[in-house]
């Protein structure tokens, strides 16, 4: 029974992920070129080699974050789409502590980025969390205009007020180097990586072993029943709002500072770590394992992407195709709890000699 | 009489679970037949088949003698097989007469794709006079009582002019009023032809309305009695299988110690309407003392009961116990200072269906250090300790690891009182205790507060099932437009004279 | 035109993407449905009118196309939400990327950045309305319009009548706020779940299309610029009521109008003027419900 | 490897891989990455080496990284990102540095000098346009236009007689120097027009209307226009198309940049500002092919004599004006202005490259 329902599960994200592969093999053949070479260098370059696999795990660092962020919120029914926004002023303030605080100890200097960049991220959270817990706003409408309000004045203050006066371009001056992770060897690979599992680790005990965890579920799954068992669903809304503000700021901060290292109109990329963050939580529904291996399977698309057009001529468009028919396939399970047929086989035996199961 | 309805080998499965076994039921026409079993007996499972709300595993069904095979419960109206859900089907936000056209909207004349507001109404207000049921159909749901809404799901059947009403446990939610009240329309619809199956755990009603009875236990039919050939008690005993004592033996002779533990003073709030529901209420409840409130449902006992559970603000008075003032604490707090809590109601505020019973029966006590090792849980423990309330209280469940949607009303309600009783309190709210909970289990829950109330325990008890007070309480407050009214004594008070009360006939008039 | 109605008949102007989104969206979110593919949708159609309009001139099919292909976009995340009873997010997020994705990839094989229908001058979509436009003051900001705009104030109406005067809108309104009494009356709670999926499709196709093709006759990627979301918005704010949601979307206009008109005097700051119909909405939330929970003694309200 | 090396310069052609990674706009942009794309490929074909293009997905530093380490010769970086090249980022050294026997070009600005001016890495290539320049042509050109309108422009048209009033608007992408220099090159040009004729016009900005927004840029031209503008002046990618319909919609004028736009909006758009990467390209893939690269100064500036800077030949508005001598005149004065330019004589303010630009020097146009 329940390796049985590991096994769908498994299948129920493995199909998807090979049929919207089919398609796109279509695809690639449709413009006259060679699938099996396409996804050879795809994966292969992002996962099989050295400096691919670096590169997946490099970019996986704040999907788990934002994953874990949006996570922690949707478990507990909140619908908090503000991880895009509480991300991005994470990793504009980092920006401006890297390049105007000129700490020169490398540790203290990056230690007081995050301190910033995540106590962003909660005075930002703290808008949804306060009108949530005390106005009864809907946090999903809120949360989703801050995203804008947050772009918007980002934008303003990036190329108004801190913007690098030398760049032809809307940016914030380049942090320092005492605020740059430093790779490993000639990977992309840094120890904010690390630190990312750290965080992640710590939220995965606190979920199982604590009353933290409970709260999540119970809130989740019934707030009176929480309220009446004596939770205090108020204290604990804005509790989690604003831890999933911390870990999004923190998670802003850290690719300011493992990767960005300015902050542009493209800080986040084209979809937003955000957004990927809500897919990478949603397609390992919401539980810790899911999301790890979600967030790296995601980056290795998008590592996958970026091969595609430097090693082919094949047009990375047609990866960011892929990568949205695979997510539109992940959105249903292709197989119930007992697959279609067990289910009619029970049917029939049901009579004599109970269900199949 | 001819038999209308008839099942052959019914059968319903829910995964590997037999809710429903072979069940062969006969249903006469014109009559009203009851069926009674306990809680998760397959009851409300086998009408939601005849209804076709959800399909049979197996069997068939004969509607006056032909087999039938409803796709929906829309085929089941049509055949004139109507339902009245236990938990209501209603649109909150829709008015009377919408509800009750719901699906069979009355098209305008002219442009058809309309609907015809002003005839819908007319009709429906003449459907109602025609049942001399008091209903405004203009009114929105969401601002009736339970009672009404009851009267809406019944309207609606009756306008699809049914001639099978099944009614799932209709009176487990209406005040003894209402409950009369809904007795005599079954009799009046009963007279006008219409063929009735009513599920109810109360004997007593059974035995008022009913012509014959079906007892369904674990599935399974295991008798069919005519109404008149058999009585409460041998009802009772089928069902459980066991002598049932059907009023508990209350030794009011224990004697309560003189000292108050428990004082509520002028206690006001209102409600979301802004108008006062908890009006100026007060009473204190000694230690060893049982005190009952008794009153027609939405007099503000809820409200009272969410006041004192840490749930509702007041806006006005005080609570004292044991001399501290905890006037709007909250739940948390108020468990930590040894207070119990029944919730009213139990799916709601009691337990949350779909978490495991183990996360369940931690519920309340969730810092405890009894469930942690070194800082944090400890998941034996916590299985340990849901599995000793599961032995000590004979709750029947299905799957230890299984969430609580498993267990039936009357299991689900022992589990939050083997929970409560678990952190050894010394003052227990109850509030309706015992409802929609099968006799056997009701019989089992009157024990445990008798037996606590004996140990020197103060016990609040909330219910709008007047006799349960009444057996129940050392005194009893009646409350009426949110204020108490009067406080009697139960062994020199009779019904009617608290019925008075219920009622809102001033004091004066019973002392 | 003097600066006033310019800026009023601007406000229309910038309110009409999203009202007709405003309007068709609420249909799945009164389902019950959250759709916040509407992004996607719109985007959807705004390429294919351009797309359309590259290939042929005749106005019929351009818009005929844009309506099929959301149409299918619609039914797709019908099937996958409804039948398949998928996660509406993920669907909704899937399409906002597949969208753009298919889009920039016929962009590339095309080899342009974007698509320019120049034929296509929007003054010649713009027409007046006979006795609206000779109304004094009202006259040159509601006449003047493209097709489009007049769709949306129609829909306001339209929508109106169909949520709760037709058996569609009543169905639709039951199976959103209760199933079970659907369920229990035999209402397909599937079908009007897709239909009003598909409605909100439509919409969003006509939205687009005017987006792109009726006043520009360009296409970019990415040019709905999140007008999808601010409708999603402008819904929940609105609560599915038509004449509310559409009340937000003119807010989000208005303000959309005043930032622009306003920022060839205000200089650079003028960008922030683009976060007024945020904060704004956000505030009437708070007010809103703070009103309506002033007698509230609950603690259990969430 | 095999084949003996011809005249010791360098490896065979044919051995020889050219990378080029686009800036954000990708590689069909309006002109700026496209026209250096299309001459890479087709010299690739000609000389036969590899020719690869990478729109970065995961920034610059990751694809110019990936090409050297892949043995890449020369690469263009099309982006204006030069940390992880010329400075090296996150502890590392510097691209250029890493990978010596890779040469790379960068655009827009000469980030490869130390604060003593000395070049920092020799296989580093900056290349500045001095677009300042055709924008002072487009702008002179613009004035003696508006003046002449009544003999110039036909029905079709509906321009702001200039007794009316006298206005430019310009539109640029973000609030920056590359952009501005646009701007102040284009009013230096209005204004030394307006000195000759002695009239004074005012001139309308909105610097940050970003880069993709078509929608946007055609609203933006639109308040420009209400305001009287004649021409409005699109500095901003993309939202440069919408400009150009608004010109038409409204039958008025607009001026784009990058590469020859006329055609956009045929008789609405009165000239482009060509920025002609394609140049560049020629000159140094040429150079690597002869093996001469190191041979090139490490600051190349391509000005309006290169022709890779210069407004178009006009042939597509010709084909709209009414009275073709006027135009001629008009043609006339504004080729005598190249040549003042491309002979040093004209100086035109270059933002750019540090200069800074001096209203008060420019008393015939009032800056809005
Ligand atoms: N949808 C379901 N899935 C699984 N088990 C179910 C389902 N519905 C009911 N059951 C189980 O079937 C049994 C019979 O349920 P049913 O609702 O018929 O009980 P009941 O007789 O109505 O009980 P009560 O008197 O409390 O209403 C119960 O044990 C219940 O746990
Ligand atoms: N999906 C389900 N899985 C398991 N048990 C279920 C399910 N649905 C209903 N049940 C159980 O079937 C039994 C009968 O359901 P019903 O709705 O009648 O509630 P109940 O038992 O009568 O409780 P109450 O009368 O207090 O509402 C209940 O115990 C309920 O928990
Ligand atoms: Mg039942
Ligand atoms: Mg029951």
């Amino acid at each position: 029974m329940k390796s049985n329902k590991t096994l769908i599960n498994l299948l129920n994200s493995v199909l998807p992920v090979l049929l919207a592969l089919l398609i796109g093999a279509i695809l690639i053949l449709a413009i006259g070129e060679n699938p099996f070479e396409a996804y050879g260098i795809m994966f292969g370059k992002s996962l099989f080699t050295l400096r691919g696999l670096t590169n997946t795990l490099h970019a996986a660092g704040p999907l788990l974050l934002t994953g874990a962020a949006i996570a922690i919120t949707f478990r507990a029914g909140l619908f908090n789409m503000g991880v895009e926004g509480q991300l991005l002023i994470g990793g504009f303030m980092a920006g401006l502590v890297g390049a105007y605080l000129h700490i020169s100890n490398p540790f203290l200097h990056k230690a007081v980025a995050f301190a910033v960049g995540a106590a962003a991220g909660v005075l930002f959270a703290l808008i949804p969390a306060l009108l949530r817990a005390y106005f009864r706003v809907d946090e999903m409408v809120v949360t989703l205009t801050l995203n804008y309000v947050m772009m918007t004045i980002l934008e303003y203050l990036s190329s108004g007020p801190f913007r690098d006066q030398g760049a032809g371009y809307v940016t914030t001056p380049t942090i320092d180097q005492s605020a740059m992770f430093t790779r490993f060897g000639s990977t992309r690979l840094t120890p904010f990586f690390i630190l990312a599992l750290l965080v992640f680790g710590i939220l995965w005990y606190l979920n199982a072993k604590t009353e933290f965890g409970y709260k999540i579920e119970a809130i989740g799954k019934n707030p009176e029943f929480s309220e009446a068992t004596g939770l205090r669903v108020r204290r604990s809304i804005i509790m989690l709002i604003l831890v999933s503000g911390a870990i999004s700021g923190f998670a802003g901060a850290g690719h300011m500072m493992s990767q960005e290292y300015k902050y542009t109109l493209s800080f986040s990329g084209v979809t937003g770590l955000g957004w990927d963050g809500m897919l990478v939580s949603l397609l390992g529904s919401h539980s810790p394992l899911g999301i790890v291996i979600s967030s790296i399977f995601y980056s290795a698309l998008k590592t996958g992407a970026d091969n595609i057009n430097m090693y082919t001529s094949i047009p990375k468009e047609i990866v960011a195709v892929i990568q949205g028919i695979i997510i539109l396939f992940l959105s249903i399970r292709f197989l119930n709890e007992r697959f279609g047929l067990l289910e009619k086989l029970s049917k029939k035996k049901g009579e004599k000699n109970g269900p199949a199961l | 009489m001819s038999t209308i309805l008839e099942t052959k080998d019914l059968t319903k499965k829910f995964g590997d679970f037999t809710a429903n076994d072979k069940i062969n039921l006969t249903v006469e026409e014109g009559e009203i037949k009851a069926i009674v079993g306990e809680n998760g007996a397959g009851k409300s499972t086998l009408m939601n088949m005849l209804y076709r709300q959800i399909p049979p595993t197996s069997g068939e069904i004969f509607l006056r003698g032909k087999p039938i095979e409803f796709q929906s419960p829309r085929d089941a109206i049509q055949h004139g097989i109507g339902m009245v859900h236990q938990h209501f089907m209603l649109v909150p936000s829709f008015k009377v007469y919408e509800n009750i056209l719901l699906g069979t909207e009355i098209p305008d004349a002219k442009l058809r794709f309309l609907v015809d507001s002003k005839k819908e109404q007319q009709e429906c207000a003449e459907l109602v006079k025609k049942y001399g049921f008091d209903l405004d159909v203009n009114e929105v749901v969401e601002n009736l009582s339970v009672g009404q809404q009851q009267k809406i799901e019944i309207l609606k059947m009756l306008y699809r002019n049914v001639d099978i009403l099944i009614l799932d446990e209709p009176t487990s939610v209406l005040t003894p009023q209402e409950v009369d009240e809904l007795l005599l329309q079954l009799k009046e619809l009963k007279a006008q032809g219409k063929t009735i199956i009513l599920i109810t755990h109360k004997l007593r009603e059974v035995m008022e309305v009913s012509d014959s009875v079906t007892v369904i236990k674990k599935g399974q039919i295991i008798g069919n009695v005519k109404t008149s050939e058999t009585n409460e008690a041998e009802l009772a005993q089928m069902m459980v299988g066991r002598k049932v004592l059907l009023t508990v033996q209350n030794d009011h002779s224990v004697q309560e110690s003189p000292e108050t533990i428990y004082t509520v003073r002028d206690l006001t709030t209102n409600n979301t309407y802004g108008n006062v529901v908890v009006d100026h209420v007060s009473f204190e409840i000694r230690k060893g003392e049982i005190y009952g409130i008794a009153g027609v449902e939405g007099n503000g006992q809820s409200e009272l009961v969410k006041l004192l559970s840490g749930m509702m603000e007041a806006t006005g008075g005080t609570v004292h116990y044991k001399g501290e003032d905890i006037t709007n604490l909250w739940a948390n707090e108020l468990r930590s200072i040894g207070i119990a809590i029944i919730p009213e109601d139990r799916y709601a505020q009691g337990l949350c269906k779909e978490m495991t019973l183990s996360a369940n029966s931690i519920a309340g006590s969730t810092r405890s250090d009894a469930f942690k090792k070194n800082g944090v849980y400890d998941s034996k423990k916590i299985r340990e300790h849901c599995q000793k309330l599961i032995d000590r209280y004979e709750i029947r469940i299905a799957d230890f690891d299984g969430t609580v949607s498993q267990l039936s009303g009357g299991n689900a309600q022992k589990l939050i009182i083997a929970r409560e009783m678990r952190s050894q309190p010394d003052f227990l709210i109850a509030s309706q205790p015992t409802r929609g909970v099968d006799i056997g289990a009701i019989e089992f829950i009157h024990q445990q507060i008798l037996d606590f109330r004996n140990r020197g325990g103060a016990v609040l008890l909330i219910s709008s099932e007047l006799s349960e007070v009444m057996s129940l309480s050392d005194r009893i407050g009646v409350m009426y437009k949110g204020k108490i009214l009067g406080e009697v004594d139960p062994l020199e008070t009779s019904e009617t004279q608290i019925g008075l009360l219920m009622a809102g006939a001033v004091p004066q008039e019973v002392v | 035109m003097d600066l006033l109605s310019r800026i009023l008949y601007d406000m229309v102007y910038h309110t009409t993407p999203i009202l007709l989104c405003v309007l068709g969206g609420l249909f799945a979110y009164k389902a019950g449905v959250l759709n916040i593919a509407l992004e996607g949708m719109m985007l959807a159609g705004s390429f294919i009118a351009v797309f359309v309009a590259l290939q042929t001139q005749n106005t019929f099919l351009i818009y005929l196309s844009a309506l099929l292909v959301c149409a299918v976009i619609g039914l797709i995340f019908a099937y996958l939400a409804v039948n398949k009873k998928g996660n509406v997010i993920i669907i909704g997020l899937a399409i906002n990327m597949l969208v753009p994705a298919i889009a920039s990839f016929i962009l590339q094989f095309m080899g342009v950045p974007n698509l320019t229908a120049k034929w296509v001058n929007p003054v010649n979509f713009r027409f007046d309305i006979p006795l609206i436009k000779d109304i004094p003051y009202l006259g040159p900001i509601l006449s003047g319009h493209p097709l489009g705009t007049y769709i949306g104030l129609i829909m306001i109406f339209v929508a109106s009548v169909v949520l709760y005067k037709t058996r569609f809108g009543i169905y639709t309104r039951v199976i959103g706020e209760s199933p079970n009494a659907a369920t229990s009356l035999g209402i397909q709670a599937n079908k009007y779940a897709t239909w009003a999926i598909l409605i909100g499709a439509l919409c969003s196709a006509v939205a687009g299309l005017n987006l792109s093709f009726e006043r520009l006759g360009i296409f970019t990627n990415g040019m709905t610029a999140g007008r999808g979301f601010i409708a999603i918005a402008a819904i929940y704010c609105g609560k599915g009521k038509p004449v509310q949601s559409a009340l937000y979307a003119l807010i989000f206009g208005l303000a959309r109008s005043l930032a622009i008109n306003l920022s060839v005097f205000a200089g650079s700051i003028s960008a922030l003027f683009d976060i007024i119909p945020y904060l704004l909405m956000i505030a009437i939330l708070a007010v809103n419900s703070a009103y309506e929970i002033r007698n509230f003694r609950m603690r259990t309200y969430w | 490897g095999g084949g003996t090396e011809s005249g010791g310069t360098g490896p065979k052609a044919s051995d020889l891989k050219v990378g080029v990674v686009c800036s954000a706009a990708g590689q069909n942009d309006t002109g700026y990455n496209k026209a250096l794309v299309e001459k890479v490929k087709q010299l690739a074909e000609e000389n036969g080496f590899h020719a690869q293009i990478v729109e970065p997905t995961s920034g610059v530093q990751n694809a110019l990284e990936t090409l050297a380490a892949d043995g890449y010769n020369l690469v263009f970086s099309m982006e204006y990102d030069f940390e992880a090249l010329v400075n090296g980022v996150g502890g590392a050294k510097p691209i250029a540095e890493q990978f010596p026997n890779t040469t790379f070009v960068v655009f827009n600005d000469n980030p490869n000098v130390d604060e003593a001016g000395n070049v920092k890495h020799k296989n580093v290539y900056s290349v500045l346009f001095n677009i300042n320049e055709p924008s002072y042509l487009a702008g002179y050109l613009y004035v003696l236009v508006n003046e002449e309108q009544a003999k110039l422009f036909g029905d079709g048209y509906n321009m702001v007689s200039p007794d009316v009033a006298r206005v430019a608007g310009f539109v640029g992408g973000t609030n920056s120097n590359g952009i501005l220099v646009f701007g102040y090159g284009f009013v230096q040009g209005m204004n030394d027009a307006a000195a000759e004729l002695g009239v004074k016009y005012e001139y309308l900005s909105k610097n940050d209307a970003g880069f993709s927004d078509p929608a946007l840029g055609s609203t933006i031209a639109g308040t420009f226009y209400d305001n009287n503008a004649n021409v409005v002046f699109a500095a901003a990618g993309v939202v440069g198309d919408g400009i150009s319909s608004k010109a038409k919609e409204v039958g008025r004028l607009a001026v784009q940049v990058d590469a020859n736009l006329d055609e956009q909006q045929p008789g609405y758009v009165l000239t482009s500002v060509l920025k002609l990467t394609n140049v560049p390209a020629e000159t140094f893939v040429k150079a690597l092919v002869a093996g001469t690269l190191d041979q090139l100064d490490n600051l190349q500036t391509f000005g309006i004599e290169s022709k890779a800077t210069d407004i178009t030949d006009l042939s597509v508005i010709e084909k709209f004006v009414v009275d073709k001598e006027a135009w001629a005149a008009i043609k006339a004065k504004v080729d005598a202005k190249r040549q003042a330019i491309g002979s040093g004589s004209l100086k035109v303010v270059n933002v750019q490259i540090g200069e800074t630009f001096d209203p008060a020097l420019c008393p015939n146009v009032v800056i809005k």
